[in-house]
């Protein structure tokens, strides 16, 4: 009955435009306010020196955290000291030549650190913790290393300066820690527990409560 | 050499942090390639980026010399703790102390040597500054050299007395404005040591003469952990009873179980009163004390104290039950007992109680002896300070450095000093700020903060065991080439003097190690090389001096108390004074003004007004009732030597006829954070002195007060928005229980 | 002559014709009293005093509006408040009195409609402006984003900014679409520029019989949809204050109070622009003295309501059980605000009694004077719930007697008020304020009617 | 087939409201009653009696738009706050009922509302281009107009009529 | 963003705060001391130094815009106003920490929120500054940035800025800061436990205030770890988080417990204990 009368209605003259008119607007509308903006990554980044992160950790297959050695024991992965890079590279006659080896000894001679732009940089009010994500992924479940670096900084074995390929927004942070993760053995079974329930105690895994992302104060500072 | 490497291990980080953090929260860009990001050049596996790691040092706020552990990360100090190891604080911190990083980071720090030309101090720097300094210096005539410095301890003041020696003379003036001199000299002859140990958490009363032990009182920190035992209860013990007399109430006074406002001056009255009272009900204690006292204190019988002192009968009353029924008690007397004519009669009548009392070698012991009395803590007095004036006025002195005390500021407007001073051929002024003394000066030297420096400290009050703290750099320094050590500067003069004794030191900091390390058999034992000692003393911070049998001193305590030499007379002042109100100085945070310029401080509401960033003046509710004064009313306090305006604080903690006057504030010349604030009550102070030791008498000066009409707003953290709100308006904030109701001994 | 002895008694003249009626309201569009532009020039000039302000507050921060941590909202909310209250009258004229069938809101429903849609965009304004970060104001926006955060929709704040989008659209829906009708008529009459505007306004009116019949059923669905609308806005207001555990507010009593003060302020705001419309649009044979006298006499009705409402208010509180309540209310009677309280209180319970005399309400300065006052009253009522509470709350340590708004704060207050004069004007510059084909049926209707009576 | 439309003002209802009587009462071949409209500056007092009831949707868009808005602001609060469980407060549940109530019952009226409008806009055939049909500004004045849309032949006949009640003016179009 | 989590919550309906053991793991708390307080007002400098407060200034801070997270309030008692003659009262008062905290509800954007270790965490970055978390507050804790306290009223001119804390933000104008029991201590102290594969000990992690106190009168640590000494301390005095009324209060029939959490009758459940201030009436 009711659909007789709005066909009934429609069908009559100067209503299907009007119809159509309002239809089109109401679903301009809507397609707006879905796409909000969302966060992009980055693009390429202008170095003092275009560290080739690919032979390093692509050709040589150097693990990360030889250079980056902080990772796995601060909140800051940091860049490696000065000292590292010479280390090697004293004895590395073959390439002494080339020009960026030049530049990297010039620093040396100066005793100056090398001033490199930060590529992956989060708001200030964020506290992402390395260590933390190293010690697990990298430690207690022993999976590839720039496997696990790769989640937030993609495959860097096949980049020469670092690129920002994730959008590291709240969101993309969130949209992994949601994942139940079953393969984790007892004791670090990463499921975020929302407000533990009287009702459902069992939910509560021991020594996992207020981990990111449920807790505000996790990430936020 | 190892003191550059160690410094460089704190170099700061990467520099621009702090601006970051200072954006954030908001527009932080996030766009790569924004920020830049630095490391070590050369790394060291401890020191980690966004890791802290926690260095060992001495905190060198007050005379109590804590010891402290600083969190320095990326090369930056973020914040002082205390130092677990030390036995003065154990591991507690004062706000004082806390506050001591703004010493360091202060905007107004000096950064470069300025010299005197044509009147004018203009900046230069130290290449040319040592070679003045070192020149003049070398000209001075023999002996006619003075140099007035803070209380010192540690090889500091090893190094100070020799450069003084090396300059042939014998004026190293250790300078306290807020000196306890006299109860120094009152305890070394009544107890047999100028600073006993005190032990009060096994004493069930404490009754002190105006000793705020909590806040200000020789060694606060390590006080105030002992108080918190001393009030918890156990099965042994019950809970220490408080009883604080005073003119005026200090925080140790506020945190009494008895208050009692005595009328000043008559400390010693009251003391001798109660001795009377206690002899009288137990002879037996007679025997500890000499038939001298006893007279004496026949003297005092309960009536003519009670008119004397203007404290009620009951409380009297009380507080010699109090002390007939518990024991053991100890009995402090304090500045504010001390700071009159007959101050040490006062200080002497009030420590004889603890002979009374029996509380000697129970809860007041012999310190342990050192066995360095060259590095013993000197504290100053303000004799040194007349002295100096002496000095500088019959002209006695070519050169003169001064180090750590501002004497133009402190010293009472009577001295003169900022007349006297430019007497002095060639003053040089070794301070952080410009202040008021550098301004006078012909070389004002900029010296490391307390953080940046090297030292030795010995406390002049110790705990259960003797210790050496050492000071150790907490980053590298601030301005590199503006600022230097003093002791760095002192060695340059030495070498130049005596280039034999000194030229095997490269700076302060080898001849630090050196000295230890030479000494190291004196300490608690490390084991491993010299190397490792030293290392390890700077992890701890701390060096346990080895006490011999023959330097422990239970048994140079005296067996009885000595002969006393009581002198009352104006202990009581004539009527029709023209001056009819006390001046009681309170001791605060800032000291004798030389923390005046940490805006924590000066941010932070003075316990007992909660007034901030300003002066008051404390007006008893009754008197200013009489005088028809309101809170905020600027009020001018007049003394015969001077007077001042001062916003008017109506305050019960007080004694009638007493007016209360913070010390610390009111600088001319010390930076942005306390220039122009509030007023300075060391200028009015009278020309009074104590009869036996000549310190100056602190609480003697007499003032008349006086509106001036304007009114002002007062700034507190109490509700002075709203009606001045002084309790807690119905609601249960605070709960009181009384001591017999609580169940304290089942809590532990 | 005759139509002036008419024009005593009656609400309208009813041999007004239908083109009479046209040609006079559409003057109102071109050429008004030399009034008009005085008023204008002035709310906007206060208006840019307050924009000033705004400017300076949102650089400096909102320390410049002598704000404190006891007292953290200050005039703002106060006022925002008041505004939403405002609004009220607006839906009560078109709404409520359009559902009953009192034919006499017909010439000024119109304009109490606009009035209820430009305060609610003013009290909008004082959201924003009493925001620490107005710049982050997107928060609390409900929107799929790329932080997969949501509002907090627990907090009334978020229910006010709710309420008020649906009362805002749906306020601007019904003037709009009460307004089609006229819309037409301006087309068919302007020239020019107006031509367009109007034509694109009027969609296309043509007074068609259907046109008519789906627009008497539409427009009263919506009636009837606005005024519980209305309620729960202000009901929701009020429990800004009701939900929050301060001494004071924490009553149940609050929404319908909260709505009384509404409809007072409401009706008497109306009073006040039906006098400044009479005069600058020359409206003396529309907005006659018999509606300006029901209108009055409205107001006084409500006024008791409020005063029963402000009294049980104060009983809850005293015959309560919490003592710091009590305790804040006495604050209010004795305490640093007290002039202010007493003062609400006069001009809010006893001053409207002067509006029982027929000389009083038929006096047309006497009720300017009056109107406003009542609004004053009406005002220092909401600042009295804010200020009072937060200076004397809980915690005896914060309390704050002193606070009083900077003149920044003042600024922008003054400023929203003419924020609001000027789009009034603006409004009714471009809008007929009286509504002609409403006017019309009221003419028709009751000759009919008198037609029927005769007969009869 | 009907391809001619006729415009007649009228003086007033009484006049407009007998002719259109006496077009009933001719009931002319090929005229379709649908297609009599009336135009005028009100609306008129007994419409129904002279064109007979027609229909008025709106009431049915009502009902649907709040019954979507109610249903959908529930649901889309009710998960937003599910999915976002970061946010929880103290003392309250992680969906509370009584908040979303509140918001649910402005969601009701906002859908109720909007739909109506929608609705209204919508059978009224608004918004209309003017010239998609014959008018004439009186009708927005004092005038009421009567249209009939029919063959050329009928419509002579309704001319006819019209004239007969001292039609004011008639307009005539040939719609294409 | 699934059905299932809407589902999952869906059965929360009832819930209600404070559960019992709604905290199986971790529950920051505090017990504070008021015998053993002194009011040296070290912990308010600490506070300042560990969490990057500003320094408002003598103008600021008579408009009541001072930024102490802690603050020490001086009350006299109404018996002797005029001769004190038991001294003052002293209380530390900070953020409350409640477990059901009249602020979290109010909030719009939802900035203020219940952490799972039982804190009432505030998200700077989320805070829009309406203020409301503040008007709800009984014990008027927060404090907000009137001002741009970094760069325009120049809190911390050079070098100061040095000092700063980098683990947590200098808070910009507009938003709401309070006590946050050290938080950036806190997730330090958790990331090393978790490292390390254990629960967090007791005392391996305080707050800034409780590290300073001199006279150790504030405790703090795990209320859910029964051995913790704030544990022991809230058991000894019989006070129970999620109860709104204490045994004390019940009945007199316990006059030596001292333990009492401010305003329990308004139902915040704080995350507080203080201890009565004891005065012996003999002396």
């Amino acid at each position: 009955m009711m659909s007789h009368t709005i066909l009934g209605s429609l069908a009559r003259r100067g209503t299907v435009r009007a119809a159509r008119a309002w239809l089109l607007g109401v679903l301009g509308a809507l397609g707006l306010a879905l796409v909000s903006g969302w966060a992009w990554a980055g693009d390429k980044v202008e170095q003092p020196i275009e560290f080739p992160h690919d032979i390093h950790a692509g050709k040589m297959g150097i693990n990360c955290m030889y250079c980056h050695t902080y990772a796995r024991r601060s909140k800051v992965a940091g860049i490696p000291p000065l000292r590292k890079c010479m280390g090697c590279h004293e004895n590395i006659e073959s390439v002494k030549d080339k020009p960026r080896i030049k530049k990297l000894f010039e620093y040396w001679e100066k005793k100056e650190a090398i001033p490199f732009k930060k590529v992956h940089d989060l708001p200030d009010f964020v506290r992402f913790n390395h260590e933390r994500h190293i010690q697990r992924f990298y430690f207690q479940l022993g999976r590839p290393v720039q496997e696990v670096c790769g989640y937030c900084h993609g495959n860097v074995a096949g980049m020469t300066v670092a690129e920002k390929v994730e959008p590291l927004s709240m969101g993309w942070c969130i949209s992994c820690h949601q994942k139940d993760h079953p393969d984790a053995p007892a004791g670090t079974r990463v499921n975020f527990p929302r407000m533990s329930l009287a009702d459902s105690p069992a939910q509560e895994p021991k020594a996992e409560t207020s981990h990111g992302p449920n807790d505000c104060w996790q990430c936020h500072k | 050499m190892k003191n550059l490497q160690r410094r460089d291990f704190l170099r700061v980080l990467g520099w621009g942090g702090a601006s970051a953090s200072v954006a954030a929260c908001g527009f932080t860009s996030v766009d790569s390639g924004v920020e830049t990001v630095k490391s070590y050049v050369e790394p060291e596996d401890f020191n980690v980026p966004g890791v802290g790691i926690y260095y060992a040092s001495t905190c060198t706020q007050c005379e109590g010399l804590c010891g402290v552990v600083g969190r320095v990360r990326d090369g930056r100090i973020l914040k002082l703790e205390g130092n677990v190891a030390s036995t003065i604080n154990n591991g507690k911190l004062c706000g004082l102390g806390q506050a001591s990083v703004q010493h360091h980071y202060n905007p107004d720090r000096l950064r470069a040597p300025l010299l005197r030309k044509d009147g004018e101090l203009k900046p230069i720097t130290w290449a040319e500054a040592m070679p003045i300094l070192l020149d003049r210096t070398a000209a001075t005539r023999d002996g006619r050299f003075a140099f007035l410095t803070g209380p010192v301890s540690g090889h500091f003041k090893v190094l100070a007395g020799n450069t003084t020696e090396a300059l042939g003379s014998r004026q190293h003036l250790v300078y306290d404005p807020l000196s306890t001199r006299i109860n120094r000299v009152a305890a070394e002859q009544v107890l047999g040591s100028g600073a006993p140990r005190l032990l009060l958490e096994q004493a069930q009363v404490i009754v002190s003469f105006g000793a705020d032990f909590l806040d200000t009182w020789v060694s606060p920190v390590h006080f105030a952990g002992q108080y918190a035992r001393f009030r918890r209860a156990t099965e042994d013990k019950p809970r220490g009873t408080l009883v604080q007399i005073e003119p005026r109430m200090t925080l140790t006074g506020a945190n009494a179980d008895r208050w009692i406002a005595i009328r000043p001056g008559t400390e010693g009255v009251l003391a001798l009163g109660i001795a009377h009272a206690l002899l009288a009900a137990r002879p037996s204690a007679a025997g500890a004390v000499p038939p001298a006292l006893v007279t004496a204190a026949t003297a005092f019988d309960r009536s003519r104290v009670l008119t004397d002192t203007g404290v009620s009968a009951e409380a009297f009353d009380r507080l010699v039950k109090l002390l007939q029924d518990r024991s053991p008690a100890v009995v402090l007397s304090g500045p504010s007992a001390e700071g009159h004519v007959h101050g040490y009669s006062n200080a002497q009548a009030i420590l004889a109680l603890n002979w009374v009392l029996g509380s000697v070698g129970k809860t007041v012991v012999a310190p342990v002896k050192s066995p360095f009395p060259q590095i013993a803590a000197e504290s100053g007095d303000t004799a040194a300070l007349r002295q100096f004036a002496d000095g500088l006025a019959a002209g006695r002195f070519d050169t003169v450095f001064i180090h750590d005390v501002n004497p133009v500021y402190s010293a009472p407007a009577f001295l003169k000093i900022p007349e006297l001073l430019p007497k002095a051929g060639f003053k040089v002024v070794f301070a952080q700020y410009r202040d008021e003394t550098a301004n006078l000066a012909d070389l004002v030297l900029p010296v490391d903060s307390s953080l940046e420096d090297w030292g030795t400290h010995v406390a002049p009050y110790q705990g259960e065991n003797l210790e050496l703290t050492l000071q150790q750099p907490l980053m590298e320094r601030l301005y590199p080439d503006g600022t230097r050590s003093v002791g760095d500067v002192l060695l340059e003069v030495l070498k130049r003097q005596r280039p034999q004794e000194y030229k095997g030191f490269a700076d302060y900091y080898a001849y630090l190690r050196a000295a230890l390390v030479a000494n190291r058999a004196a300490f608690a034992p490390i084991d491993g090389d010299d190397e490792y000692f030293w290392t390890e003393a700077l992890s701890r911070g701390v060096l346990h001096v080895k006490a011999g049998a023959e330097a422990h001193g239970a048994e140079h305590a005296p067996a009885r108390l000595p002969a006393l030499e009581l002198d009352f007379a104006g202990a009581t002042t004539p009527a029709g004074d023209p001056y009819p109100f006390t001046l009681a100085p309170a001791v605060r945070a800032l000291r004798d003004g030389r923390h005046a310029n940490l805006p924590w401080l000066q941010e932070t509401p003075d316990s007992l007004t909660t007034i901030v960033w300003d002066s008051w003046a404390e007006v008893h509710p009754a008197t200013a009732k009489r005088l028809g004064i309101v809170d905020g009313d600027i009020l001018e306090i007049a003394s015969a030597s001077g007077s001042l305006k001062v916003q008017a604080y109506v305050f019960p903690g007080l004694h009638p006829d007493v007016i209360g006057l913070p010390l610390g504030q009111g600088h001319e010349s010390m930076g942005r954070y306390a220039n122009g604030i509030g007023v300075n009550p060391f200028r009015i102070l009278d020309p009074v002195f104590d009869r036996r030791t000549g310190e100056l008498a602190m609480y003697a000066t007499r003032v008349r007060v006086s509106k001036t009409g304007t009114r002002t707003n007062i700034v507190s953290d109490e509700g002075w928005k709203s009606g001045n709100l002084k309790t807690q308006a119905g609601r249960k904030l605070v709960a009181v229980l009384p001591a017999d109701k609580a169940k304290l001994s089942e809590e532990v | 002559m005759n139509s002036v002895t008419q024009a005593k008694d009656k609400d309208i003249r009813e041999d007004l014709s239908w083109s009479q009626i046209n040609r006079d309201v559409l003057a109102s569009l071109e050429r008004p009293r030399a009034t008009y532009w005085v008023l204008f020039a002035l709310a906007f000039a206060v208006f840019l005093v307050g924009l000033g302000c705004e400017a300076y507050q949102y650089d400096t921060g909102l320390g410049v509006s002598g704000m404190n941590n006891p007292d953290v909202w200050g005039l703002y909310i106060a006022t925002f408040i008041f505004w939403i209250g405002m609004s009220h009258s607006g839906t009560l004229l078109s709404a409520i009195l359009h559902i009953i069938h009192a034919d006499w809101r017909k010439p000024i429903y119109r304009f109490a409609e606009a009035m209820t849609t430009f305060s609610l965009m003013t009290a909008g304004l004082f959201v924003a402006v009493h925001l620490g970060r107005l710049w982050e104001i997107y928060y609390a926006l409900p929107y799929p984003n790329e932080r997969w955060t949501w509002p907090n929709f627990q907090s009334p704040l978020l229910w006010d900014a709710m309420a008020i989008f649906t009362y805002l659209s749906s306020s601007i829906l019904f003037l709009y679409v009460g307004a089609i009708p006229d819309f037409a008529i301006c087309r068919d009459y302007a020239t020019g520029w107006r031509k367009t505007f109007y034509g694109k306004l009027a969609l296309g009116w043509m007074g068609t019989d259907r046109q008519w019949r789906n627009f008497r059923v539409s427009y009263l669905v919506i009636a009837c949809f606005l005024i519980p609308l209305a309620v729960s806005v202000h009901s929701i207001v009020a429990s800004d204050f009701a939900m929050s555990q301060q001494p004071g507010w924490h009553i149940t009593s609050f929404p319908p109070y909260f709505v009384a003060g509404a409809l007072y302020s409401g009706c008497a705001a109306i009073i006040t622009l039906f006098i400044i419309l009479r005069h600058v649009f020359r409206f003396e044979e529309y907005m006659t003295l018999p509606i300006l006298d029901k209108t009055a006499r409205l107001t006084f009705a409500i006024a008791m309501v409020w005063t029963y409402l402000n009294c049980i208010e104060y009983a809850t509180v005293w015959y309560g059980d919490s003592e710091v309540a009590k305790e804040t209310l006495m604050q209010r009677a004795t305490g640093p605000y007290s002039v202010y309280w007493w003062a609400m209180n006069f001009l809010g319970s006893v001053l409207p009694f002067t509006l029982i005399f027929k000389k009083v309400r038929a006096n047309l300065s006497a009720m300017m004077v009056i109107s406003l006052l009542l609004n004053l009253g009406m005002w220092l009522e909401r600042w009295m719930i804010v200020t009072p509470t937060f200076s004397h709350g809980y915690y005896p340590w914060t309390w704050n007697h002193s606070f009083f708004p900077s003149l920044v704060q003042w600024g922008i207050v003054f400023g929203s008020f003419g924020w609001f004069g000027m789009l009034f004007m603006l409004f009714c510059k471009l809008v007929p304020s009286v509504s002609m084909y409403e006017v019309k049926e009221m003419v028709f209707h009751r000759k009919l009617a008198r037609l029927h009576a005769s007969q009869a | 087939m009907n391809n001619k439309r006729i415009l007649g003002l009228f003086n007033d209802f009484d006049q407009a409201s007998a002719a259109i009587r006496e077009l009933r009462g001719a009931d002319l071949p090929h005229l379709d009653w649908n297609e009599v409209t009336i135009k005028s500056p009100i609306e008129h007092p007994d419409v129904e009696s002279l064109l007979g009831v027609r229909s008025i949707p709106i009431r049915k868009y009502t009902l649907l738009g709040a019954l979507l808005g109610g249903g959908l602001g529930f649901l889309g609060i009710a998960t937003a706050q599910g999915n976002f469980f970061q946010q929880l407060k103290g003392g309250k549940p992680i969906i509370p009922f009584p908040p979303d109530f509140v918001l649910t019952y402005e969601m009701f009226i906002l859908g109720g509302v909007y739909i109506t409008v929608l609705g209204f806009l919508i059978s009224a055939g608004l918004p209309t281009r003017m010239k998609s049909d014959l008018y004439n500004v009186a009708v927005s004045g004092d005038q009421i107009g009567v249209m009939v849309k029919s063959n050329a032949h009928c419509v002579d006949a309704v001319r006819g009529i019209f004239e007969r009640h001292h039609v004011l003016s008639i307009q005539e179009e040939v719609v294409k | 963003m699934s059905l299932d989590a809407t589902l999952n919550d869906w059965t929360k309906l009832r819930q209600t705060h404070p559960l019992p053991g709604s905290h199986p793991d971790l529950k920051w708390a505090m017990a504070i001391d008021l015998d053993a307080c002194t009011g040296c007002n070290a912990c308010v400098v600490a506070c300042y130094a560990e969490n990057n407060l500003p320094v408002v200034g003598k103008e600021k801070f008579a408009a009541g815009q001072a930024m102490h997270w802690m603050r020490i309030e001086r009350y006299w008692n109404e018996a002797d106003e005029n001769a004190p003659e038991q001294g003052a009262q002293f209380l530390p008062m900070m953020c409350q920490q409640c477990e059901a905290a009249p602020c979290e509800t109010v909030c719009p954007v939802g900035a203020t929120n219940h952490t799972n270790d039982g804190l009432n965490s505030q998200v700077y970055n989320r805070c829009i500054g309406s203020r409301y978390c503040s008007a709800n507050c009984p014990y008027k804790v927060r404090y907000f940035n009137w001002y741009n306290y970094p760069e325009q009223v120049k809190a911390w001119p050079e070098p100061l800025p040095m000092q700063l804390n980098p683990d947590l933000t200098v808070r910009t104008k507009g938003v709401m800061e309070k006590c946050t029991f050290c938080v950036q201590r806190l997730t330090d102290a958790k990331n090393n436990a978790r490292t390390e594969g254990r629960p967090i000990r007791d005392g391996e992690v305080t707050t800034a205030c409780a590290q300073a106190c001199p006279t150790s009168a504030i405790t703090f640590g795990n209320l859910s770890d029964a051995h913790s000494q704030v544990a022991q301390k809230w058991r000894l005095q019989r006070v129970e988080l999620d109860k709104d009324k204490q045994l004390k209060d019940i009945d007199g029939s316990h006059p030596g417990l001292r333990g009492y959490r401010i305003f329990e009758d308004l139902r915040p459940y704080p995350s507080v204990m203080y201890l009565e201030r004891v005065r012996d009436t003999q002396a």
